[in-house]
Order: structure tokens, then C-alpha cells, then sequence
């Protein structure tokens, strides 16, 4: 057992830091949603090729620094800090996880583009009618010759408008809701036949319905695997929204602190009040314990698929109710400022609340680690 | 002791029914069923067919406008507008300084406003808080200072909700600096069109521009617009927040909510099962039907207690609290209704956008009224502050 | 609506007030509860022959005052401010009620009795392998000739060791768990072939595990009305138990206030302390709460079945989780103290944690309220 | 980073589990399995054969007797132990005043008292709250005056676990009447047998008799069994008291305990299902071994953290409060899995009742249990003062 940090993985952690604290204040972030983009592109360009970041969760064979799940998670916790709407997740930890299981071909091809800052990727998994289900897939992968014809349609799929390759779920066989028959692949985003609708979301990203119409992509595009290739990737996605999570957290309770020493009432600052000093003290402890959560997810991801997506599905349980808690008393001690535009500290609330649903809600993953624990 | 409507009571609720089926404005309905936002004009749509009918202030003493309706008809009436999904009309004149000025007001006062509180013609907003003073009322710094027959009025209020429509506002202002705390303040009434009013709109969560600041900059107020006796404002103020905490629990309109996430959630699926019929959901909403219905029957026996002669009193926080709390969980489970489709933002997409097929109606706007519905605990004294209330006024703590 | 109660409900509120305030003292319950019969049976003499409050429920034909539910209601709520451990529920409400429904010539018989103090009821419907369903019943009463005869093991039956008869709930048909077949029968306590095991309770009860081995029984002891007989007397007790809560919560209340003004700790009294204080303040939002639901079931007790069953789920869920917490929150502001059996506060409490479960735990009716209300 | 055991680790823990396996008392895990009451004699067994095998401080110095493990190694130990459900060995000497001793204490102190400690030949017991003062360690009465070599203590303490079994007992008493709060309490090291030292039990809500009321009239205590300075003894109460924390959180113990419940809700039926199938009653276990995993890796930070060499500081308030609330839902679920059968009280049942066939064997104790483990958040510091120490010491509030 060793839960210490190496000297390469603490670098990684204050470069992110250092270029984040200058470029990712509150005004650059508004000013970012409320461009025509709805993002600052020299920002992932810095990420990538300036400051050479995107390299740390791959293998060195491919240009990475040979890390993983740990990087994932520092970089995640740092983005987190700053509500950053960087497109990490979808485009290093879905696509370049989605590739380096994989293998093959396409990884080869396109890791050194992702590192390169040249390939952002959206990961359209989910579907209007599937909730969280990811075997619950109607958009359609017909094989045709060496490829395949894809047909349907993608829910809020995060990124998307500025996505040069679409990681999409897609069904080759098999009926709705059938776990055989659903696989993935990497497309081009440009290809025939993807039509989009673009918005913004609440939390400051962008996103998209993506619509298939007889979009006809190489056989290449498989990444082979299937749904447990899927799952393994959600997973990862989870824990790393649950490390961004324990930046949030953090943040916001720092804000909190900070306002309440601040904001005088009854002729005192409000932080000398004890319920409030208390509620502080319990959101510290739910602070604490998502930043314990993350780093349990971290170190199980490679654990065998069952006893993963049981520990992923604790991890995510616990962060969303942890994070629901300290967002709501962190708006509840700021008082009406708390829910104005004006302070940062509500859309890091915003931020915040949809991560309790995001790759599944506290009552989905109980459910899933409730299947796989206790044998009925 | 028994909850039976009399004979009585069963008529009137039929005469209400049929009312609101003949008269609740078309286009109201229209726009309410799309999710759309509701003008000045919207709220007022309603408003004046009720106040035609006389219908609008049930709570008002017969003399001035009111009904002259019994406790039970007045809870039928909130009863049937909730089910009937009426939006609730503007509370800052029928509610609030309403009651102020037919119970402190001078008899010109009452001619002059009550009628055109009545009518709809005056829209009124509130300056109680302001900035460095939420919860904490009685530390405002608003300064009125005498000046022939007028105040002269200097400071900033915020929260105030509505002022961008407003035509008139009620005021609370510090008329004498030296006296402290609740002393020397006053309630006054002020034209928002006076010169050195400016109004500022606070943008929230959801992107809403409900509340504002209120700069006033050496605003005229003739000292015949003042309600009750100067430096004694703190008694309107403290008659108010009392019968505010009665209305806040909103036992009718969460009612309406909880049977709306119950029809949605029966037909929105959740893989092959229905959403209701997910156990887990299904016990968050009865756990919450349950904690409305305690609601209801504390709210009654307030009533209850009212019509027996007593003042709603600080037992009216508990109202307040738990009324708060059950809105906000409302919103809570809509927004978990709306699974993915929580986060797709949609204020700001171009008129020719109406028909946003993007997920369902519903779940449109379930993340920023999520977000709005905070306020809840917030507003009208925080829940910190009515727990408070209920320690040192009921417990004597 | 009328919320309001006539001028004899209030005095039968004062007489037994009074009464209980009297004979009801700490030292006095303890006392009872060290004594062999573990009761002073003088008390409920007085309460029936001397100051005739048990006749308050029953109709005046048979010698009672006309009341109902409402009577029960009060005296429940005054029973419960001092944790007296009367046998109402069982011999007036669950005893008396399911005489007043099933009426005929062993109503008339009984109930006079009842009134006069001299039948003394236990209510045995559990059983050990059944929880909370009432017709989870193995107990059988086969027909004999114009009789039937009883065989069968019944669990934890309060105020048995006390009793003069028991109210047996026993299946004349129909197989475990079956609704059909399951009857009610009210018969002499010492009939031959009963047998029982006695014991404390830990909320300062007796009670008995009761053995039934070939007890011959009349064919008039059978109270004619089935298992919609049982449910509906067994919400009778429901709610007589949340009025008892009532006065529980209450009195808890107030006895925590009382301790926090005197506790001192770092030089004040721990009632100027902002955590305890809003703690207290949401102490009463829940005991008045558990009045409001004590107050809807009484009034809805009238109702169908159906409408019936779901109100009075709904109080026992509400109640079961608000006396929890009042219980748990008055014994953690006490501290130590409130766990050591020298104060009152923590006999109140192990009372409310028997309440809680009582007659169905929250998830019991929480189960039965959704049932009823939301179709699948 | 990462959890794997290394392979030495793997040959310790299976070194442990034989140790175990072979040694541990049977007559202790046969009184374990009836759930009978555990007497003085009970605990030292265990105790004893750990004496004997040099296991029973792994926490402590080499050199006073401590085991040398590395946290790893302690980490399985303690997971071990759990899991074989062997009893906690009893705190006051091991984890409580011996390492005040061998921190603070004279050569005399730590030669005479650490070895009786170890071999289980001295029973401690623990003299720190007073009436009046729970929580509040620093406002407490019981004086100690100096009388040539001796001290005279006079004073009463309360709340002294297992005091009627103890040989010694560590007290923090009052040297300097006029030094405010924590200043001029010294910390004492006391013979049970001395005279003037009468212990008088106190009854808890499940009947048993684990705390007393301990008072002391003219006790006289050699100068020589003070540890640390004279007024300095808040340093020692403060060291031990941060110790105290980080075991609080009884990690491994709550994972036996919930696999307890699992493996009684597995067959422990609920009409046609199990009541582990029953969905809610199934929840309830998730959420609270989720919570538990949560503590788990909070405590693996903080190992972590010690490992590195920092103290464990504030931060372990955070394990007691987690670690409390976890352990007292244990005792919620077992209850509401007693149904009924939570109701019969046992004790007290005479000798010849030993079988007791009313309910299952795990119910019988259940409420009482429930009862007793609320004082999981009020000893220790209760859960309050602990929000203080980490709003005031943490946050800096």
C-alpha cells in the first residue's frame, strides 16, 4: 500500500495550477461562455502542445509520460478548481481511454493528434430515451461491405460543437436494451450525414443532439470491446467527473468560508456564528470524503470489470450526494448573492449539480452496485 | 372536530370551478403550457378578471374589497385555484402593503391606494433589504431625512423583486440615525417614477431577471406617503413578516406540483418500467407527499387557531421552513426527472426557435427553476432566522 | 371543517391530566415497573370505575359517553406526556373498537366490562415469522362442532401478563400470508391450552409470548369481519399510538429545554449555544408535526378502507421518523446523562424507539401508502 | 499510489489469521456467539495471549514493547482482527495512559507502569469527566493540593468506564485554584485502592453497568505518580486526545459489523423475501457500506498523512464524527431488522433461562444496543465539539 504521489505526477499538478490561476479567473471564464464558441480554443492549444499536459495519461510509445488513471485524476481535480470547461474528459479520458484499450490502427494514428492538441473528441453515448442504461441504444450501425451505415440520434452530447471526431455507441445486433450488439467507434465529426443541434448547458459547456442519417464510416472506426469496452470507459469518465468534484468542492467551501468571514450580520462576521461555523465543518467532511471517494475510484479502475463498476458505482453514489450537499449550504450561507450570476460562487452550484446526474445519477449507480454486490 | 365542507361550502366550491373554467385567460394557459415567460401583462391578464368579480383580495376586511369568506372558503379558494394550475398573482400589493395600509394607513391613504391595489392599476414592489442586510432587517442604512413636507431619500435596496415593472414601492428607511436597531425606521410609500430612482436588474442562476437593485439618489418623498407614525416603520414591518410566513408554506400550489412530477413521472420510462414505478422514485415523491400532507394539517390547525381569535404568530416559521423545504424538493425531483435533458440551457434561443424539440417540455426548465427555488430558504427571513424565531419566541431559549 | 373540540373533550383532557400528574410522577412510573406485576393495577381502577374516563369512546347505549376516535386521540396524548404504561390501546382501542364494529351480544356483554374496568385486553395479531403483515398468520381456529379450536404461537403480546382476555387474531382457512381465512376472536385469557412465556418489554411494558395448543373457544367469540375487521382496528391503535407520540415528543421537547437552560459548559447555559438552539427549533417543526398527523388520523379514520389505510400510513411514516428524531436529539443534547436510566428523558425515549415500530415500521407503511395510492 | 499488498504483507496477514486461528480464546468466542456479557476476566484472556506473543501495542515504541510494524502492517492487523471478530482489547492502558507514560512519563514511570500495562497485570480506567463538565474538559472542580510528598485530591469524577474492575486510573485534577481554564490541571496517576476512593456504578438505558461515578475524599497521591509537569497535565489530556480520535473511527469493526447484517438480512425473511431482497431495507445497507468506504480511504488519507510524518492533527475529528454516526446506524438497522422482537428485554432473566427461545438469538440485544451506541457521539468529545474543532482548527472560523 502506498498512497504517496511521485515528483513527476506533483509537476503535473502545480504546472496545471500555475496556468490555470492566470488564465481561468472568473471575468476570462465568463467572457469565454459568452463568445460566439462558447470557449477560448488557445486554452486547449496551451494544455496540449504548450505546456504538454495532454501527454501524462499515455504510453510513452505513443509520445505520453506512460501514466494513467492517477494523472486523470490530478488534472481533473485542478480543472475542477476552476469550473474549467475544457474538453478533458470526452476527448483524454473517454477518447484516449476508449483508444488505448483498444489499440490497434486507429490509437496509433490518433493518440499523438489528441496529445498534439490537433483531435478534441464528444462522446455521444447517451440517448433521449435511455437515461442512464448504456445497452439502451437505438442509433443503428448496419454493416455495409468493410463498413457500416450509422443511423439515430445522440442526446446532450457534451463538446460536440467543437469536436473534430465523435466517440459514438451504436448497435450492430441485438434489440434494444440488449447488451450484445452495442459497440464503439471513433468517427470524424465532419462526416456526410452528422447533423447537429447546438446550446449551451447550464453548466457552461457546450453541447449538441447529434443525428445520424445513413452516415457511412470505415470499418476502422470499430474500436473493438464492445459493451464492456463501454462500461469500462464511463467508468473512467465517472471517477474523473467525481475528481473534478473534489476540486469543486474544496472551492466552494473555501468560497464559503471566505464570504462568511466577510458578510457581517447582527454586527459580526456570519462565520462566528455556530450553525454556520457547524455547517462548514460538515461540508469539510463531505469535502473530505469525495476527495477519499475519487481517490478509491483512481486506484480501482483496474480492478476486474465486477468489482470496478461496484467501487465506481460507490464512488459516484457517495460524490453526488456529497457534492449536492456542499453546493446547496454554500448558496444557503451566501444568501440571495449566492444564487446571482455575479458571485462565481454559483456556477460552481451549477457546475456542481450536474455532476450529480452526469454518467449517472446516485440512484442508478446504487442500484448498480446494489445488483452486483448482493446476490438476491 | 371533523374536515367535512358543508352543503354550503360544496356550492361555493362548485361556483369556484366552474368560474375559473369560464374565465382563466386563454392565452395565460396557452403560455404556461409552453414553459414560456410571463409579461407584466400575463399577471395582470388574471388579475383583473378577478378583480372584476371582486374576487381578487379574499383575505381583505369586507370594507375594503374582501370577500368576506369564511376560513374554509378561503382554503377552498386556494385549493381550486392550485388545482387549476392559476398562477398565483403578485403578492406586493394584495398581500403586503395592502394589509400594511388598510391596517396603519391614514384615510386618504386607504381611498387613494386600496382601489387601485384592487384594479391592478398600481404595481407595486418591496425595499426591505439591502446590501450588507439581508436577513438582518433592522441594520439598514437608507437614510430619510425631513425636509419641509417631504422626506429626502438616500440608499440602495436590493432583492427587490419586480421593481422593473414597478409603479410603486413600500420602503423601509432610517429616520432617525441615532436610535438603534428596530427604533427610527419608517415605512414609507414611493412613486418608482420620482426623479433619482434607478433601477438595476440582478441577473440569477437560471437567467432570470426577477430582483434588482434600487439606487435611490436625493428621492422626494412627501412625508402624507408615509404609513404610520415615523420611527415606528419596524410595526408594519413586523405585522407583515408574520402574515407573509402564512402564505409562504404554498400548501395548494405544492399540492399542484406534487400531483404534476406524479403524471409525468407515470409515463416518462425508465428502461421498461415507468418512472413511478422505479421504487426508489416513487417513495422520494410519497416521502414528499407525506411531508406536504403534515404540512397541511399544521397549516390547518394555524387556521384553525387564527379563527379562533389568535394572531398568526411565530409558530408561522414552522410553516415557512417546511413549506420552503417541499418547494425545493419539488424541483429537486423534476430535475432528476429530466436525467440528461437537465442540461441543456434554453433561455436565450432565438424566437424562431419555439418549438425546441430538445427533450421533453417539462424538462425544459427543470435545472434553472432548480437553481431559482433556492431563494426559498432565503427569502422572506431565512430559515436560519425563523429557526431563530422559533428558539427565542416559542422556546424562550 | 371544524378543528375546534366540545367542552367534555377538554375536561376528560383535564381530569386525566390532572389524575397523571399525581400517581404519574418518575419515581412512581419506576417503581411500578420494579413491582412484580410490573403496573399498579389501581390506576387503571381509577381511570375506568372511578373518574369513568374509559367509558369516553363507547356509545351511550352501552353505558359509555358517545365518543370516538377523537376521546382516544386525548387521552393517548396524556398517556404519552407521562410514558404511562396503561393498557389503552389494547383494551380500549384495539379491544373496545373491534367490539363496537363487530357489535352483537358479546359486545354488549363486554363492553359494559371494559367500562367498568374489570376486562382487561391484550391484542395478539403478531407473529414471529410474520413482521408487519396481518395476514402472515400460521395461528389456526378450526371448527369444532359450534366451536373452534385454537393452536398456534403469537409473539410478543403486550400487556398479556395483565390481561383478562385476549383479542387473537387466527386463520380458519386459507393458507400463510392469505387474506381469506384470517378472523378475530376475543376469548378468556386463562382458557385451558393457552400457555405463556412473560417478559419485560424494554419500554417498560410486560408482555408475553402466548402459546395456543388446543384451546377449545365458543363460536360467539368469533367477532364476525375478517381480516378488513383487523386492519381497520389495527389503524385504530396506529393512531392512538401517534397520539401518544404527541405527548412524547412534546414532553421530550420540553424536558430537553429545560435541561439546556441549566446544563452549563464553557461558562454558559448550553440553551445560549446557536446549534443547540436551532436543533430544539427543529425538534418542535417535527413535534408539531407528529401532531398535525396525529390529528389527520384521527379525523380520517372514518373514511373507506382504502382512503383509510393510505391516510393512516402516511401519519405512522411521518411520526415514526419525526419521534426519531426528537428521541435521538433530545438524548444528544443531554449527553451522557440522557443514556444513564437516572433521568426521565431517556425512558421517553426507549418508549418512542418501541413506537416507532409499533404497529409497522416506516417503511412498513411507506410500502402500504404507495400500494394504495400509485397504480402501477 | 496504489493498495496492493506486498508479499510480505500477504505472509504477515497470513501469519496473523493462523496466529489467530489457533489462539484465540474459545470460551471468549463461545460467551461471543450466545451474546452473553463479557466479564474482567473475559477481556484479559484475549489480552493475554497477545501479552504472551508480543502483539498486544503495535502502536508503541519498540523499545517500551511495541511491535515495529509498519502502518501496512498495522492497516492488516486491525482488519484482521475484525474479521475474525476477536474483541477489542480494552483502551485505557494500551491506547490511552501508556503512551502518555512513555511519552511524558519519568524513567520510574515508564519502568514500573508500561510492563504491568502490557501484561494486562494493571486494569485502567479513565478520570476525566466531572458532573457539570462533559465536553468542557477545562472548567473541571476536582482539586488536588500538595501535602509534602503527597497530594490530597478530593473531587468526583463521572462517566469512568469499567471502573469497578480498575487497579489504576489516570485523572486530570486541578494543582492551581486561581490558573483559568486549561492552565493548572495536572495529570495523575492513581491506585483504585487507595483510601477515601469510593466508585458507585451508573445504569445505562440498556441496563448495563460499564460507567461509574468515581469520588475521591482525601485521597492521597504520591508526588511521584504525576506525569509530566506539575499545571502542564492539558498537554498529555491534549496528546491523547488527538490519539484517541483516529481510533475512533472503528473502521474494521463497522465492516464486520455490516457483514453481520448482510448475512442476517440474508435469511432473516420478510413475507416471500428475504429481507436483504426487500429494496429499501437492502438501500439502507448499501448507503451505509458506501459511507463506510468513504471513512475507509478518509482514514487510509490520514494513515497516510501519519506515515509521512505529520500528526494527526484536526483532521481526525473528521473519522469521529463519520466513524460514530456509522457505528450507530449499525445498531438502527439492527433494530428495524428485529421487528417485534426488539421489544423483549433480557436482562436480567434468571440463570436457568439461559436459552431464552424468544426471537432470534442476534434480536434479543438489539435495542438495548441501539440505546447504548448513542453515546458514540457524545464521548470522545462529543460530535459538537468536534464541529468546533474543525470549524475553529481547520477553517480558522
Amino acid at each position: 500500500m502506498d498512497l504517496s504521489t511521485t515528483e513527476t505526477q506533483t509537476m503535473l499538478r502545480d504546472t496545471l495550477a500555475r496556468f490555470l490561476a492566470d488564465t481561468y479567473t472568473f471575468d476570462a471564464r465568463q467572457k469565454m461562455l459568452a463568445s460566439p464558441e462558447g470557449r477560448d480554443p488557445g486554452i486547449w492549444r496551451a494544455l496540449s502542445s504548450e505546456l504538454g499536459l495532454t501527454c501524462a495519461p499515455f504510453a510513452e510509445e505513443m509520445g505520453g509520460m506512460g501514466g494513467g488513471a492517477i494523472e486523470n485524476q490530478i488534472m481533473m481535480e485542478e480543472l475542477g478548481k476552476v469550473i474549467a470547461i475544457e474538453p478533458w474528459v470526452q476527448t483524454i479520458v473517454a477518447g484516449g481511454g476508449a483508444l488505448k484499450a483498444a489499440g490497434g490502427p486507429l490509437a496509433e494514428a490518433t493518440i499523438p493528434a489528441i496529445i498534439a492538441g490537433d483531435c478534441v473528441i464528444a462522446f455521444a453515448y447517451a440517448e433521449p430515451q435511455g437515461r442512464y442504461n448504456l445497452a439502451d441504444i437505438g442509433t443503428t450501425a448496419k454493416q455495409d461491405g468493410a463498413g457500416y451505415v450509422l443511423n439515430g440520434h445522440k442526446g446532450v452530447v457534451y463538446a460536440a460543437p467543437w469536436a473534430t471526431h465523435l466517440l459514438v455507441t451504436a448497435r450492430t445486433g441485438g434489440s434494444r436494451r440488449e447488451r450484445e450488439g452495442v459497440e464503439l467507434f471513433l468517427i470524424d465529426a465532419k462526416a456526410k450525414g452528422i447533423s447537429r443541434r447546438d446550446y449551451p448547458t447550464v453548466d457552461g459547456f457546450r453541447a449538441s443532439e447529434v443525428y445520424f442519417e445513413n452516415v457511412a464510416i470505415p470499418g476502422e472506426a470499430l474500436l473493438t470491446g464492445g459493451i464492456d469496452l463501454i462500461e469500462k470507459v464511463v467508468d473512467e469518465c465517472t471517477v474523473a467527473i467525481c475528481a473534478e468534484a473534489t476540486g469543486i468542492g474544496r472551492a466552494m467551501l473555501a468560497q464559503t468560508q471566505d464570504y462568511a468571514g466577510q458578510r457581517k450580520q447582527f454586527g459580526q462576521p456570519i462565520s462566528k456564528f455556530q450553525v454556520l461555523q457547524h455547517r462548514m465543518a460538515d461540508m469539510l467532511v463531505e469535502a473530505e470524503q469525495i476527495a477519499s471517494m475519487a481517490l478509491m475510484g483512481t486506484l480501482r479502475l483496474d480492478e476486474p470489470a465486477a468489482a470496478r463498476k461496484a467501487a465506481v458505482s460507490m464512488v459516484k453514489a457517495k460524490v453526488a450526494r456529497s457534492i449536492k450537499f456542499i453546493g446547496q449550504n454554500a448558496i444557503q450561507t451566501h444568501g440571495g448573492i449566492g444564487i446571482t450570476v455575479e458571485l462565481a460562487i454559483g456556477h460552481y452550484f451549477k457546475r456542481a449539480t450536474m455532476i450529480e446526474n452526469q454518467f449517472g445519477s446516485a440512484d442508478y449507480h446504487l442500484e448498480r452496485f446494489e445488483a452486483l454486490t448482493y446476490a438476491a | 372536530m371533523n374536515l367535512d365542507f358543508s352543503a354550503e361550502d360544496l356550492a361555493f366550491r362548485d361556483e369556484v370551478r366552474t368560474f375559473i373554467a369560464e374565465n382563466y385567460p386563454a392565452s395565460l394557459r396557452g403560455k404556461q403550457d409552453e414553459g414560456d415567460e410571463l409579461s407584466k401583462e400575463d399577471f395582470l391578464s388574471w388579475h383583473k378578471v378577478l378583480a372584476k368579480k371582486g374576487w381578487v383580495a379574499p383575505a381583505w376586511p369586507v370594507e375594503y374589497g374582501g370577500t368576506g369568506w369564511s376560513q374554509t372558503q378561503r382554503y377552498i379558494w386556494s385549493e381550486e385555484t392550485a388545482r387549476a394550475d392559476c398562477i398565483r398573482l403578485m403578492p406586493f400589493g394584495l398581500a403586503m402593503v395592502g394589509p400594511v395600509i388598510y391596517a396603519f394607513g391614514t384615510p386618504e391613504q386607504k381611498a387613494h391606494f386600496l382601489p387601485r391595489i384592487l384594479s391592478g392599476d398600481d404595481w407595486w414592489c418591496q425595499g426591505y433589504s439591502e446590501p450588507g442586510a439581508g436577513s438582518d432587517l433592522a441594520s439598514l442604512r437608507t437614510k430619510a431625512v425631513r425636509d419641509g413636507d417631504d422626506y429626502v431619500v438616500n440608499g440602495q435596496k436590493t432583492w427587490t423583486t419586480m421593481a422593473q415593472h414597478a409603479d410603486w414601492g413600500f420602503f423601509l428607511v432610517r429616520t432617525d440615525p441615532d436610535a438603534k436597531m428596530q427604533e427610527g425606521i419608517s415605512f414609507l410609500l414611493i412613486d418608482m417614477k420620482s426623479p433619482g430612482i434607478q433601477v438595476r436588474p440582478i441577473i440569477t442562476l437560471g437567467g432570470e431577471h426577477e430582483v434588482n437593485e434600487v439606487f435611490l439618489d436625493n428621492v422626494r418623498v412627501p412625508v402624507s406617503n408615509r404609513v404610520y407614525e415615523e420611527n415606528k416603520g419596524w410595526t408594519c414591518a413586523k405585522f407583515l413578516l408574520a402574515h407573509e410566513r402564512v402564505g409562504i408554506a404554498g400548501v395548494a400550489s405544492s399540492k399542484r406540483g406534487v400531483e404534476k412530477i406524479k403524471a409525468i413521472a407515470a409515463t416518462e420510462m425508465d428502461g421498461d418500467r415507468s418512472l413511478l414505478a422505479n421504487p426508489f422514485f416513487k417513495r422520494k415523491v410519497a416521502e414528499l407527499e407525506i411531508d406536504l400532507a403534515a404540512l397541511e394539517y399544521t397549516e390547518l390547525r394555524t387556521l384553525a387557531g387564527m379563527a379562533a381569535g389568535n394572531n398568526p404568530g411565530p409558530e408561522s416559521s414552522v410553516l415557512k421552513i417546511k413549506g420552503s423545504e417541499i418547494q425545493q424538493r419539488l424541483t429537486e425531483l423534476t430535475l432528476e426527472m429530466a436525467g440528461h435533458y437537465g442540461a441543456p440551457y434554453f433561455r436565450g434561443f432565438g424566437a424562431g426557435d419555439n418549438e425546441h424539440p430538445i427533450g421533453q417540455e417539462w424538462a425544459n426548465r427543470a435545472a434553472p427553476t432548480y437553481f431559482n427555488a433556492r431563494k426559498t430558504t432565503i427569502y422572506g427571513g431565512s430559515n436560519e432566522i425563523q429557526r431563530n424565531v422559533i428558539a427565542k419566541m416559542v422556546l424562550g431559549l
